[in-house]
């Protein structure tokens, strides 16, 4: 079980800021495969990854990255602070 | 070193005052300060969404590289989220140094880092409707001068 | 565009406050303070000395620069001249900006004309006596990259 | 007749902030002659040009600056405002 996390458009497209979900994906790319792979809001929001960031257990990182002993994973916009 | 993330506003004036307070061996102090812009009165309102959590952390994160480049005697972030109006101060980041050449360097890095590393969302709601402030190449293309 | 010369000390906080106050499309506020530096308690006090009729329209000429160079929406100098001790605040400079690039930029800009082209001259009076500060080729140097 | 005015350093070594002096002088550097050979506390102040800077009628300018309907000229070093 894994935190999913999702900010600003992602957030609106999925429709929802959190949820758990159980998965066996090794890296952050398989676990995008996954959530594509469930419904076409996902599909969506997912559809350009070079739109998107993500961090994992909080830290800023590629889509490459491994999952092993992830808790928490976040999907977002490039950040506009500041 | 001081990061403080908050929905409250902060008051320019009193923050610049205290931070200037007792501080040993500096000579130059910079501030910069970031204000949601009227856009000819078409904006009505800005919300500013943030990862808390990893805010602080990203925030401490990007303090402690300055200090470990410069040599600053104290720096200050502060740093809104949730809703704002036109005029209103959205964030602060000041910097404490012996030299002024310190000073600016690391004010400018700590904005340029937090324009793009901070998970901080802009959306603006005005006469068109509501959107998300895209990212600016220009703000990617900064971090690549540190 | 504001140039004040004064002997009084300035409200560091107060003077950010009024400075942001009612400013029509800014973004971006940057202000550099510059403070006497203790030293490790050898200073016991500076005293600045200008040249009255010559500091104003030196000042007003290095601003009038800076906004030529950059798209800025206000600017303000404030330079103390007289005694100080170790600490109090010497001068100030605030831009304000739609982008913060212009409003660092000018700041900057502003500080090293200022530090060599204004007619204000530092003499030091500590525990081995008192001596005028010598003008730093660094100071001069920054000049070159603008 | 024109102002002459000192600062800092300069003025301390004159020994006074302003004079009046009748002067033929074309430019700076005829002034600065002409001063040199007063009194030795002139030689000592104007020894080394380079350690100086001028302004005529304030605004800073070069020592072969001509003279010519100035009202003041102010010698002073290098200015460490800031």
């Amino acid at each position: 079980m894994i935190d999913v996390l999702y900010f600003a458009w992602v957030r609106e497209r999925i429709g929802l800021p959190k949820e758990k979900i159980e998965t066996g994906a090794a890296t952050v790319a398989d676990l995008v495969e996954e959530l594509r792979a469930r419904e076409e809001r996902y599909a969506v929001a997912f559809a350009d990854l070079s739109a998107l960031r993500v961090a994992v257990d909080q830290e800023l990182t590629e889509f490459d990255a491994s999952l092993e002993g992830a808790r928490e994973v976040a999907f977002f916009p490039p950040m506009t602070g500041g | 070193m001081t990061v403080r993330v908050q929905e409250a506003p902060f008051d320019m004036g009193a923050e610049v005052e205290a931070f200037g307070k007792g501080l040993k061996g500096v000579g130059a102090i910079v501030t910069f300060s970031g204000i949601v812009r009227d856009e000819e009165g078409t904006l009505a309102r800005m919300v500013i969404e943030h990862y808390a959590g990893m805010t602080e952390k990203a925030l401490e994160k990007i303090e402690a590289e300055a200090v470990k480049r410069w040599n600053l005697a104290e720096s200050l972030i502060i740093h809104r989220f949730g809703e704002m109006a036109p005029g209103d101060q959205i964030m602060m980041v000041a910097t404490a140094a012996r030299h002024r050449v310190d000073a600016f360097a690391a004010a400018e890095f700590l904005m340029d880092y937090l324009k793009s590393r901070a998970p901080f969302w802009k959306k603006e709601f005005g006469e068109d409707g509501d959107s998300w402030v895209a990212a600016k190449d220009e703000d990617e293309a900064a971090l690549d001068r540190w």
